[in-house]
């Protein structure tokens, strides 16, 4: 580990500015222009910390917590850290650009800015922290915030009951993991994430399956896996886009690393391969599922939601694997889902915001009027299908790959088939809104108008990444490689 | 140097007594000559220069070193004050003030406030005798005048039906509690010829088993009321939800917890020779205790009885904290327990507090009547969520880190017992979202009729308490250690005496 | 001093008045009936007392006690009764059947 | 002798107190057992607890139920509602008394025997000598008790 203090800031930063938006109550402007510096900073450093997590292994920081618990504050970021916490900055940072414009400040409010910084925050201490308890806490601390975004600002007609179901239900996953991390501290006395896997691989088989079931479903929930989902297509498509992003692209990322972190790397390698069978049907079911009931709905967000349980099928499909391949996908699916789903969710927030239309068969035809919204969603839709030459293509096919190396042929060819349902739906959502007889039945069509310059740009950024991921993928594989080094498994 | 014992009656309960014989003198006459209003302002800060400066003079605590000194004066040898007590003085002293600001702006309204706050500081008095005795009778003596103040300040707007007949419950359950505690205790006078705990302690080990175990339940039957464990709990949501809401916050703040001190204060005392099993008792007691009190709350349809049933089970975790620590000897058992005294002190008192001045407002205690009521008045919303949310145990709020101790301590025993209490906590804590979640979503969801009716701005003095103890809330949530000096303190008090 | 007295019978009279006297408080409806139970269980207390002074030949500290006991339970008693005529004046009945809103 | 006749006239009066119809006999019977306690404890050799006892428990207490009795209660009211369960209630109540006999019966066995030296300290040695805290206490009692009496019975118009 190389000492650094850029995990420490890229924690530190964003929450002392949450504290400052909170504070500045009275001057919506200010905390927008904090929150996005703030944004920016932080997506910047946690660049600059890759080259050293390259390099070193790891970076971090310790700091002294809770004395009489014995408990510290630890930062540490290694390579899959270091790549969740790009793509949560670098994510965030876009989605706050385009959250300038799809909100005026007025209608944000400082406390928006105040509560999206706490809780990006949140989830970069989160993926940094190397104690269990420091993990939980910092897991935790996303809830407030995110729960506060949707209930506020929320546009459903219940966005109360719409937060609060999201907060109990993933509150519940949270209490299996605290139940699990209390466990281990207790029977092995070590806290340090880094240091477990030694000390976890004495204690007896059948402790060390419940404590990797407990785990499993703690952050399955937080991944809306199927059953576990019930949650999410509520929050997502009743939050107000911006937090929708969040959400969906962002958030999501902290489940895959949770998983990946605590079942590969501190359980001993049989553990997992005992879940092996059990995750992949579960997978298999939510892809199946999310995208038959994406196809089923005509509400755009919703789609975009219960598009987001399907992905989160591929992911799981990919640890469920157990082979270096599937794991390697589902790492990098983070980015490109990520990437994919917030340009789908944020070309869809464009439409909405010229159109005030929300369902999809309420428009048609916007092509014409917004080109470079339609352009951008077309990509968005490729993406998620698993086209070439984007990013997701690059992820999607590994985690097949992946697929077909384990002994479940039959339940890969399944998986694959699935991809065809995701094509369906996201160019059905495309062909309606964009193509065919012009139309709004939502408001006047010759008052529709491009999405102005600054959700345009992020839109722009997002698909270029895509692409970028998509043309030059050999970065990103050998980031992630380094990162799978670390496992040592299969 | 100055012994203990000394320090306790001339620091602690003498300016409390004398204070409440001042506080209800002078503010006697000044509402004869200048009216209620005055006199009730006057007793207010005299009760509060009072607090203050006995909360002050709790600094100079001559500290371990002087435990073995001796005071020299005979009576003083029923006190035993030790970092226990020092603990719950540092716990009470902050609340009572607190509260006491808060009825200068809650109570402004009432007749005879000068009783009110003479009441209150006599309640204080009663709640730091108790903590510091240290033999059987003081401890009644003390117990009876902490029960009478808060019978009295329980039924304090005798006006409605509800004070008044809860009132009597509580008289009635609570006073069958006392005199069969003490009759508990009469018994092991009888066989042991001694009041001081420490010489009963002594003549215990002679002595056949039954009497000693008839007198333990007695105890642990009558304390157990004053404590709300479950099935002896059915004055409290009766009695918490009449009182007046800084009465309220006091009761389901300290006022039960020192209660469950008394019990503890003797299991220390006279029984340690059966602690292992009145673990056990206080283990399964506490595991129904918190169960029946959740399950119960989330059915309540008032929102100050749906904050007493939380006592009820927070009580539970309290009473789980120690049971774990006096059956697997853990000291992490105590520390969270104690830890979960003072965290719960606040959130508690803060929940009570922020109600209060909701239904006054408002003017309603029914929780589907309080729609909206979050959008009229942001801040106390909010410091009612935030006091809901740290009693659930989520993180960044002092509860969870209490709780967090609780829940360790179970796993820490490392049998099968213990995580399953653990676990049993933890479901809790879920369960207990329940009914919080409800209340905080009527809170902010969107405006109905009693949110119309508030009028006018919440006055300082009520805003003032609510948004210390929020302050404490969210400072102990993010770093404990702050709070956890005296507890610390007191849980090597109680691994000196159990020997651990 | 040495009273030709069985400890056991008046061990057994001290058990069962506080018996009649919980007995009382639980049973009976009458809010003065419960006091009176009250007054029972006090009175169990201070023989109590008394018996151990005697027992251990302290008769003052067993006095002294059974007047401390008997004081509070005049305090407690007064409180209640002071609550009964509060209630009465609510209800005109003392009867917890009669009057009971409060659900426990 | 004396003192088992008294100990069962003091179980009598306790019982009547329970299941005496009229409550202005049952306040009766209570000042009843005061009095037969108070003589037990002047046998006992307890002068002080025996006047205290016989003018606190037998007179102020006594008089206080029967003001408040006289004050409140309406004759004839309610006597209907016990008659029904009066033989459930007799059966109850000689299942409490056969269980305390047996409970109080084994409670017997460490019952030290009367102490041969008394090395005993007089009432006031230790009333106001090593009991002076509690005696201040006793003062605080009266001083809450009579401020929260006056609390409830304040006439001035509250909220």
């Amino acid at each position: 580990m190389k000492y650094s203090l850029i995990p420490l800031l890229i924690f530190v930063i964003p929450l002392l500015a949450s504290l400052v938006c909170m504070a500045l109550k009275k001057r919506p402007r200010w905390s927008q222009e904090i929150a996005l510096v703030t944004c920016l900073a932080t997506a910047a450093l946690s660049l600059a910390l890759v080259p050293e997590v390259l390099r070193h292994g790891s970076a971090g920081i310790d700091l002294a917590w809770i004395k009489s618990f014995g408990f510290n504050f630890s930062l540490l970021v290694d390579a899959l850290g270091s790549f969740t916490i790009v793509t949560i900055t670098v994510l965030m940072a876009i989605d706050i650009i385009y959250a300038r414009q799809y909100m005026t400040p007025e209608e944000a409010g400082s406390s928006f800015y105040g509560w999206t910084l706490m809780f990006m925050a949140a989830m970069v201490g989160a993926v940094a922290a190397t104690q269990l308890i420091q993990f939980y806490f910092l897991w935790e601390l996303m809830l407030i915030p995110s729960t506060a975004l949707i209930v506020y600002w929320g546009s459903g007609k219940r966005p109360q009951a719409t937060g609060f179901k999201y907060f109990v239900i993933t509150h519940i996953g949270a209490a299996l993991i605290l139940i699990a991390i209390l466990w281990i501290i207790t029977v092995t006395g070590e806290s340090n994430i880094y240091a477990l896997a030694g000390a976890l691989a004495h204690l007896p088989a059948s402790t060390l399956t419940v404590l990797a079931v407990l785990f499993t479903i703690g952050f399955a929930v937080k991944m809306a896996i199927f059953p576990a989902h019930v949650w999410l297509p509520d929050a997502h498509s009743e939050a107000p886009l911006p937090v929708s992003v969040m959400l969906s692209a962002i958030m999501m990322n902290m489940g895959i690393y949770g998983l990946i972190r605590f079942l590969f790397t501190l359980f001993p390698a049989g553990v997992a391969n005992s879940l092996g069978l059990a995750l992949m049907i579960f997978a298999l079911i939510s892809q199946w599922y999310g995208g038959l009931q994406a196809l089923n709905h005509t509400e755009m967000k919703r789609v975009a939601a219960y598009s987001t349980i399907s992905q989160m099928g591929y992911v799981l499909f990919g640890i469920a694997s157990l082979s270096m391949l599937g794991l390697k996908g589902s790492i990098f699916h983070m980015l490109n889902h990520g990437t994919a789903k917030a340009l789908l969710f944020m070309s869809i927030g464009s439409v909405i915001h010229s159109t005030g239309a929300t369902h999809l068969d309420k428009v048609g035809g916007l092509a014409k009027k917004m080109p470079w919204t339609a352009l951008c969603c077309s990509v968005a839709a490729l993406a998620l299908a698993g086209a070439p030459p984007l990013g997701a293509f690059q992820s999607e096919w590994i985690i097949f790959a992946g697929g077909f190396s384990s002994p479940y042929t039959v339940l890969a060819i399944i998986a694959v088939c699935a991809s065809v349902l995701t094509a369906f739906y996201v160019l059905r959502l495309v062909m309606r809104v964009f193509f065919g007889h012009e139309r709004n039945e939502c408001g006047d069509i010759n008052e529709v108008h491009e999405a102005p310059p600054a959700m345009l740009a992020s839109m722009f950024a997002l698909s270029l990444l895509s692409l970028a991921v998509g043309i030059y993928p050999d970065f990103f594989h050998r980031w992630i490689e380094v990162a799978l080094q670390t496992f040592g498994l299969f | 140097m100055q012994s203990p014992e000394l320090f306790w009656a001339m620091r602690i309960l003498l300016p409390l007594f004398l204070g409440a014989v001042v506080t209800y003198v002078i503010g006697k006459i000044i509402s004869r000559i200048k009216g209620d209003r005055a006199g009730g302002v006057v007793a207010a800060v005299i009760a509060l220069v009072v607090t203050v400066a006995a909360y002050i003079l709790c600094f100079t605590y001559p500290g371990a070193a002087s435990a073995g000194a001796e005071s020299g004066i005979a009576w003083l040898g029923s006190l035993k004050p030790d970092a226990l007590s020092l603990l719950m003085a540092k716990i009470m002293f902050p609340l009572v003030i607190l509260v006491a600001i808060y009825s200068l702006g809650y109570m402004k309204d009432d007749s005879g406030t000068d009783k009110y706050y003479a009441l209150m500081l006599i309640m204080a008095g009663g709640m730091m005798g108790v903590v510091g005795a240290g033999d059987i009778i003081s401890l009644y003596v003390f117990f009876e005048i902490l029960s009478i103040s808060s019978y009295c300040l329980v039924s304090f707007r005798k006006e409605s039906w509800e004070p008044i007949e809860a009132g009597f419950k509580y008289v009635i359950i609570n006073a069958l509690g006392s005199t069969v505690a003490i009759f508990g205790l009469s018994l092991l006078y009888i066989y042991s010829g001694s009041v001081s705990m420490a010489e009963i302690a002594a003549h215990i080990s002679g002595l056949p088993d039954l009497p000693v175990l008839a007198a333990l339940a007695l105890i642990t039957g009558g304390f157990g009321v004053k404590a709300a464990m479950v099935p002896l709990h059915s004055w409290l949501p009766d009695a918490h939800s009449a009182a007046p809401s800084g009465i309220s916050a006091l009761l389901s703040g300290i006022v039960i917890q020192v209660g469950f001190f008394a019990l503890l204060r003797l299991i220390l005392g006279v029984f340690p020779l059966q602690m292992q099993m009145v673990g056990t008792i206080l283990i399964i007691l506490a595991a129904v205790t918190t169960t029946y009190g959740n399950f119960i709350a989330i059915a309540q349809k008032d929102i100050k009885r749906m904050l007493a049933y939380s006592s009820v089970a927070q009580m539970g975790y309290i009473i789980l904290g120690f049971g774990v620590g006096f059956y697997f000897h853990s000291a992490d058992g105590f520390t969270g327990g104690l830890f979960h005294i003072e965290t719960h002190a606040f959130m508690k008192a803060l929940a009570f507090l922020s109600v209060g001045c909701i239904i006054e407002k408002t003017g309603t205690r029914r929780i589907a009547d309080l729609k909206g009521v979050g959008r009229v008045m942001p801040a106390t919303a909010v410091a009612f969520t935030i006091a809901a949310l740290g009693l659930a145990g989520i993180p960044a709020f002092s509860g969870f880190m209490s709780k967090l101790m609780i829940y360790k301590c179970g796993f820490q025993a490392g049998t099968a017992l213990g995580v399953v209490l653990s676990s049993i906590a933890i479901l809790n804590s879920i369960i207990s979202l329940g009914y919080y979640m409800p209340a905080i979503h009527t809170l902010f969801s969107p405006a109905g009729e009693a949110a119309a009716k508030v009028k006018g701005t919440v006055s300082p003095a009520i805003l003032l308490p609510i948004v210390i103890m929020v302050l404490i809330t969210l400072v102990l949530g993010w770093h404990p250690d702050l709070g956890l000096g005296p507890v610390n303190a007191a849980v090597l008090e109680i691994l000196n005496i159990i020997g651990g | 001093m040495n009273l030709a007295v069985n400890w056991v019978w008046m061990l057994t009279a001290i058990v069962v008045i506080a018996g009649l006297g919980i007995f009382c408080i639980v049973t009976r409806r009458n809010m003065f009936r419960m006091l009176m139970g009250f007054t029972m269980l006090t009175k169990a207390v201070t023989l109590a007392f008394v018996t151990g002074g005697t027992l251990w030949g302290q008769p003052g500290l067993g006095q002294t006690l059974a007047i401390i006991v008997i004081v509070i339970e005049a305090a407690v008693t007064a409180v209640g009764l002071s609550m009964i005529v509060n209630i009465y004046r609510h209800y005109g009945a003392v009867n917890t059947n009669q009057i009971k809103r409060l659900r426990g | 002798m004396l003192i088992y006749v008294l100990l069962a006239l003091m179980a009598l009066s306790a019982i009547l107190v329970i299941f005496c119809r009229d409550l202005l006999y049952a306040v009766i019977s209570l000042g009843t057992l005061s009095v037969f306690t108070s003589i037990l404890f002047y046998i006992l050799g307890s002068p002080f607890a025996s006047i205290m006892e016989l003018s606190i428990g037998a007179g102020l207490i006594t008089i206080l139920f029967m003001a408040t009795i006289s004050l409140v209660e309406q004759p004839r009211v309610g006597h209907a509602k016990y008659s029904g369960r009066s033989s459930i209630s007799f059966f109850a109540l000689a299942a409490v008394v056969a269980t305390t006999i047996w409970v109080a019966l084994s409670l017997a066995e460490g019952v030290p025997g009367p102490a041969a030296a008394a090395s005993a300290a007089a009432l006031p040695e230790v009333l106001w000598g090593i009991r002076l805290l509690d005696v201040m206490g006793l003062s605080v009692v009266i001083f809450t008790a009579s401020i929260g009496i006056g609390v409830l019975f304040r006439t001035e118009g509250g909220k």
